[in-house]
């Protein structure tokens, strides 16, 4: 079997996903998720990926909402895409199982206004509180170049 | 007499302080690069000196982020006359590639009087050198 | 005539301007010798005099919360200090002052400084200045000890505190550095510690504290307290030819200063050296250091010493 | 015993680039660390967004100063990837030909910082008067000291010819001459083990919970290295060694250094000898077909990685950069309380933070 799909085998398991994976550009495979499987998922492959780590957070727009990559390496690399509408723009918190999530967390509420539950107002990681708290990446940014 | 003896001091003596204004390194590494054997800036007295309040020349680095604004000020406050500023690298002395984002406000003179622009990106030690030296000439 | 003479010497030889120029000089030099082993050119030779006239040319800002008389005042005290005990240090070996116990009252006169620029750290309401006086005062604990106990050796072989008289010991080439190698190094360490040199330098380490005490110090009284520093090498110099290294020897009716000045110049190639060659102490490691090495090694010294002299 | 506040930065002698620490101490023991970062931020992502991918090759090179060739190999190779272009095999070797370049004199820059932070001035002039043969070797190869514009999409501008080869080579032997004396200084200088050793702890454990990479994680005792673990451009031929060990302190750090500096000089002799014929570039349009792309790679500092989507126009959608950096920066949160504040610099030196790269 894969290392894909056994990944993909694990998460079936936990009922946490229904699409298939896709290959990407670079060799990364994309697993789709719900929001609400988020965490459940990462503790299962917590348990079974001693060595897996958190390497970065990406978060774009796109026409559905809001999308939020979690890049994850457990010895080759794997992003977990979850999509959020517009009107909620909020996650699950991470901290709590990976402390790496922290700053990434922060840094996805700055610059696109994403509120993860669990964690109380967050504070700027990054920009000046003179851009006067509006997140310069969100849907309705500001103007200038 | 006196004004002379003070001039010939002030030519010689120049100690530095830097700040980097939200530059990426380059030019923060190559003037490093400047104390080091190759260059060694301490032929022409240069010193690079931990406080503001012992130095002559700020040297500024970076396209001066928001966040940046504020310690910069401070530190040129802090410096006791009569007092410089370089502005090293093209961020510094226009904002170069960053010029429009969000965070910078462009170029160090947005700031504070500018003595010495130094364009290059990044400049290297010689120019670095050569500039403070013609800055100091023309003291 | 007398007067004259009192007073050439206070202000010219060995006094206040030749000590002045040889501090410069010795600065100079030193920045040099470090520089080259560090395989670059170095700075030029009246580089220290540019850096303080420039200093004195410069605004002297005060400091918020400091009392102006005091911060000004310190360094002042401390200059003195040290130009006083330059008078009782012999140079080469001609002392202008000297009697019985004068080691003791130079070391003294010494520790004052140290005293002095803790207190300048400490005035201020600015961190680094704070913790950069504090490790100043750690570090005074630390080394004053192994320095007193290694100079000690030669004043207890020569049973007396006077020193003249530990030169006139040593005269043809009998220095005390040959037959007490354990208590020159034990009062080298020391010397290096009150010179607040590399590797003993945390109180001032740039990476850490800034420039320690002296970080919101600037125009006038920072040229004070460099002057100072420099003046202390001299004397600290100084006074280690004149315990343990025979002062100047007379080869013949000129060599007296010939030799003294050859060995001020190998002295300082020491600190030099070491400076190069090591990476700097924790104070914590200072005191370790200071309490488990040095002073049992002065001790040792001090009582082979006194037995062999017995 | 009265907590005070040290606080470290944004300007400070220690640091060569903004950043501010927030120390709590007492007496000479640090029992809380706050980092704040950002004073570098310059919103590169969104600026990048508003380039085309051409124009973007400028500003990748200008994220970072020390690893400028790592951000625009990573960048171009996700364009790349999205173009569904594979690059010569000529131009794939010269590209970790300069990785390799720029992490030896990445490793000697932190080598001589590190150095100066503990007060041994002479090794710091030593490991930069090193690191100046592998600037010029780059230099004469590209044209640029520190931003070379070595790498175009889809391969490099610039070719190593014959006599550069030769200049390379001579410029590699003197680095390897000299490397004895930091091989001494790493295993045999005392004074060097005494502000190294046991400082600054990093368990294997906060290394997995903070994701930290790159020589940090592998003085830790991770084995994770991007060129071995996931082979991009002309790695999966060279496999260079991972040096490992697992005492997690400083010195660890400045084996693992060391060490990674040697093997890669290996690397770069072997390229000189090996450097596979052919042509430098494929041409490549400027609309890259909608898509999205994750690379990773190993960056001086460890691994590096790019996110772009693209929409099927001349410039991307969606820049994505994360540094090794930032975690890093999580982590030394976790490591500052307890020292010494003697070690504060130390660590912090020992951490080889790139803040331009963290805050972009």
């Amino acid at each position: 079997m894969s290392p894909i799909d056994q990944v993909l085998e694990l998460l079936r398991g936990q009922g946490a996903f229904h699409e298939p994976f896709e290959q990407i550009a670079g060799g990364d495979c994309v697993v789709s998720l719900e929001p609400s499987r988020l965490l459940p998922a990462i503790r299962r492959m917590l348990e079974a990926y001693p060595e897996l780590h958190l390497s970065a957070m990406t978060a774009r727009h796109d026409a559905s909402g809001l999308v939020v990559l979690y890049h994850l390496w457990l010895g080759w690399g794997l992003s977990l895409r979850v999509v959020v509408p517009n009107e909620t723009v909020e996650l699950p918190s991470l901290l709590d199982d990976m402390p790496a999530a922290d700053w990434y967390e922060r840094e996805a509420y700055e610059l696109y206004g994403i509120r993860f539950s669990g964690r109380q107002e967050l504070s700027p990681l990054l920009t000046s509180q003179s851009l006067g708290g509006r997140p310069p990446m969100g849907p309705n940014r500001g103007g200038g170049g | 007499m006196l004004d002379r003896v003070v001039r010939w001091a002030r030519k010689r003596s120049p100690w530095l302080l830097h700040y980097n204004s939200g530059g990426c390194n380059g030019c923060d590494i190559e003037l490093l690069d400047l104390l080091t054997p190759r260059y060694d800036a301490e032929q022409l007295g240069i010193l690079k000196e931990a406080s503001p309040r012992h130095a002559d020349l700020l040297i500024c680095t970076g396209p001066v982020t928001l966040k940046s604004r504020e310690p910069l000020l401070r530190i040129y406050a802090q410096m006791p006359e009569p007092k410089w500023v370089v502005a090293l690298g093209s961020c510094a002395c226009s904002g170069s590639v960053f010029r429009d984002c969000y965070h910078v406000m462009g170029g160090i003179d947005r700031l504070l009087p500018v003595a010495r622009y130094i364009p290059g990106c990044p400049c290297r030690p010689e120019a670095t050198a050569a500039a403070l030296k013609d800055l100091l000439e023309s003291l | 005539m007398h007067v004259l003479q009192a007073l050439g010497e206070m202000l010219i030889f060995p006094g206040a301007l030749y000590g002045l120029i040889i501090s410069m000089l010795l600065a100079w030099l030193d920045r040099k010798l470090v520089a080259v082993m560090q395989g670059r050119v170095g700075p030029p030779i009246y580089q220290p005099l540019a850096d303080t006239i420039k200093l004195f040319a410069k605004e002297d800002l005060d400091t918020e919360g400091v009392n102006p008389t005091l911060a000004g005042l310190l360094p002042v005290v401390a200059l003195a200090c040290t130009m006083t005990a330059a008078l009782l240090v012999p140079v080469g070996n001609h002392a202008v002052i000297s009697f019985q116990g004068d080691l003791v009252i130079a070391l003294f006169l010494l520790s004052l400084p140290t005293l002095a620029l803790f207190m300048a750290g400490w005035i201020v309401p600015s961190v680094y200045n704070v913790v950069g006086g504090n490790r100043t005062l750690l570090q005074y604990f630390a080394y004053e000890v192994p320095l007193l106990l290694g100079l000690a050796a030669p004043a207890a072989f020569s049973q007396s505190w006077r020193i003249t008289d530990l030169m006139a010991r040593q005269a043809g080439y009998r220095w005390f550095v040959l037959g007490m190698p354990l208590g020159f190094l034990v009062s080298s360490m020391g010397l290096i510690g009150k010179l607040e040199r590399v590797p003993l330098d945390a109180p001032h380490a740039k990476a850490e504290v800034g420039a320690g005490p002296l970080t919101e110090y600037s125009g006038r009284k920072l040229a004070f307290w460099r002057l100072t520093s420099w003046l202390q090498t001299v004397v600290g110099i100084n006074l280690m030819i004149a315990v343990y290294l025979g002062g100047a020897d007379r080869m013949w009716r000129y060599w007296g200063l010939g030799t003294y000045l050859l060995k001020m110049l190998a002295y300082l190639g020491g600190l030099a050296l070491v400076q190069v060659l090591y990476a700097r102490y924790r104070v914590d490691q200072v005191s370790r250091i200071s309490w488990r090495v040095l002073v049992p090694l002065g001790l040792l010294q001090l009582l082979v010493t006194v037995w062999l002299g017995a | 015993m009265s907590q005070i506040t040290l606080p470290i930065g944004p300007q400070h002698p220690l640091l060569k680039e903004p950043m501010a620490l927030r120390l709590g101490v007492e007496g000479e023991r640090v029992v809380s660390a706050e980092v704040e970062i950002g004073y570098v931020h310059r919103g590169i992502e969104r600026l990048m967004q508003e380039r085309t991918y051409l124009q973007n090759m400028v500003v990748v090179e200008r994220i970072c100063g020390i690893c400028s060739h790592a951000h625009a190999t990573a960048y171009c190779q996700a364009v790349e990837a999205l173009l569904g272009v594979a690059v010569p095999a000529r131009a794939a070797a010269i590209r970790v030909l300069f990785c390799e370049l720029e992490r030896i004199h990445s490793h000697l820059l932190w080598l001589g910082v590190l150095a100066e932070a503990i007060g041994f001035t002479t090794i710091f002039m030593y490991a930069w008067r090193e690191r100046e043969h592998a600037l010029d070797a780059m230099e004469s190869i590209s044209g640029g000291r520190i931003a070379h514009g070595a790498n175009l999409i889809g391969g490099v501008r610039a070719d190593l010819t014959p006599d550069l080869a030769i200049a390379l080579g001579s410029a590699l032997r003197t680095i390897e001459e000299r490397l004895g004396l930091f091989d001494d200084l790493v295993e045999r200088d005392r004074s060097f083990h005494r502000r190294t050793q046991g400082i600054g702890l990093m368990t294997l454990d906060l290394v997995r919970a903070q994701g930290v990479v790159g020589p940090m994680a592998r003085a830790s005792g991770a084995s994770y290295d991007v060129r071995v673990d996931a082979p991009y451009a002309a790695y999966s031929w060279l496999r260079p060694p991972v040096p490992i060990t697992e005492e997690g302190d400083v010195w660890a750090r400045a084996w693992v250094r060391v060490r990674e500096i040697r093997h890669s000089l290996a690397i770069c002799r072997q390229l000189i000898v090996s450097l596979p014929e052919g042509p430098l570039a494929e041409r490549v349009p400027h609309r890259v077909p909608a898509g999205e792309a994750v690379i990773r790679i190993e960056a001086p500092r460890g691994e590096l990685l790019y996110y772009i989507q693209s929409d099927n126009s001349d410039s991307p959608a969606r820049v994505k950069v994360r540094t090794p950096t930032l975690p890093t920066l999580m982590a030394l949160k976790q490591v500052l309380p307890g020292l010494q504040t003697g070690d504060i610099a130390t660590v912090v030196a020992g951490a080889d933070l790139c803040m331009a790269c963290a805050d972009r």
